[in-house]
């Protein structure tokens, strides 16, 4: 049997006003990928139809792909397109 | 922050961190705001920055750069509000010899661009706002693209 | 003397010079005096020029480089007695995107090496001396590889 | 008949410490080629032996190669490998 495990979703930028929040913190199964993160995010957010289905994504400060595993306590961030320098 | 500020970028700081006695070349880019983009008057910008993550990559992009090249790199970011004119960013790199230099200057300026979780809002002169993204005209980037391992 | 100086280069003053509010990106490049040359140590040297000529071929080049991009420039070399660490040579192009300021930059300093006809005498901890011979490694060029339109 | 004409002839840097002067003004054909100018050097001061076979040569300030002629008056250059920047 799986226990939840508590991540932080972090959105910035356009995504942030998109959602209206700069932040969600949500229970997911642990062991889950960053996609089912997102999967649980829509199913929790109604806001987040308006992101873009693979959006870039972060895991304590470093991009991963979707398929990366979060435990307990990890940060994920979507990132919208970046536009330093 | 090491690499972020929210003061403004001093170009000539940045040359006499990278200058040694070993050093015959130092290359310098400087990024500033534009008064215009796609044609659009601008009248002054905001980066933002998941600044964290935004310190972590700009120190694994200055670190590669280390480990290609045998240079001493110099990296600024600027984020807030900027005027048109405003250095955005700034990026030495200084070397015994010009083709590192140029190599590393121009690593470091890319990998930042393509790489680094800042953000801008543009303010135009006929009124508009808009966040600016810079892969509005070709297919969205997929993750696996920006994941570790792609950029070798 | 508009490109040649026997007073210490300014960087930062060159960085003004191509700065526009058009201008996004500005690549810089400064050449400074190295305490070292093929292993030996480098107290100090002289760059000699052929003033008129140096003058004449340093605005041809500029000339040349507006002509390939869309760039403001800015070019100055030093003559006379320099030490480890002074700036000997600086270029900064300026332009609204980085690519053109990064190739005009680059092209400026490649051809201002290889024709404008400055001299480096060096002065080794060891007590030799030497005029700097670039070429000593490679077959002499010929004229012709230097005659106008060779460069197309 | 070929009237000479006066030319100014210039040595720096290394080549004019193998020719122990700056400058040489020499009389030659008016038409001459620079390499007609380089062989009256070498005619006209021994230590010219000293200098390259074919070295780079300017003519009024601007590379020349050695089949360009000259005129009254003209400036040549004789000029050593440079190392500026």
């Amino acid at each position: 049997m799986t226990s939840d495990v508590s991540v932080r979703v972090l959105f910035f930028a356009r995504y942030a006003e998109l959602m209206g929040r700069e932040a969600v913190d949500l229970m997911v199964p642990a062991g889950a990928t960053v996609a089912e993160v997102l999967e649980r995010v829509r199913a929790t957010l109604p806001e987040a139809g308006r992101l873009p289905p693979r959006p870039v994504c972060a895991l304590n400060l470093r991009h991963v792909k979707l398929d990366a595993r979060v435990a307990a306590g990890d940060e994920v961030a979507l990132l919208p397109p970046v536009a330093g320098g | 922050m090491t690499y972020l500020t929210r003061d403004p970028i001093d170009a000539a700081a940045l040359l006499a961190e990278v200058a040694a006695r070993g050093h015959g070349g130092i290359s310098l880019f400087v990024g500033a705001v534009r008064d215009h983009q796609d044609g659009r008057g601008v009248i002054r910008l905001e980066y933002s920055a998941y600044e964290p993550m935004a310190e972590a990559e700009c120190r694994r992009i200055v670190d590669e750069a280390l480990g290609r090249w045998p240079v001493a790199v110099a990296l600024r970011h600027r984020i807030g509000e900027l005027a048109v004119g405003d250095v955005a960013v700034a990026v030495a790199a200084g070397s015994a010899h010009r083709d590192e230099a140029f190599a590393a200057c121009r690593y470091v300026i890319e990998e930042v661009k393509r790489r680094v979780p800042i953000w801008k809002k543009e303010f135009y002169a006929d009124g508009h706002v808009e966040w600016v993204d810079p892969t509005a005209r070709r297919p969205e980037a997929p993750a696996a693209a920006l994941a570790p391992g792609a950029n070798a």
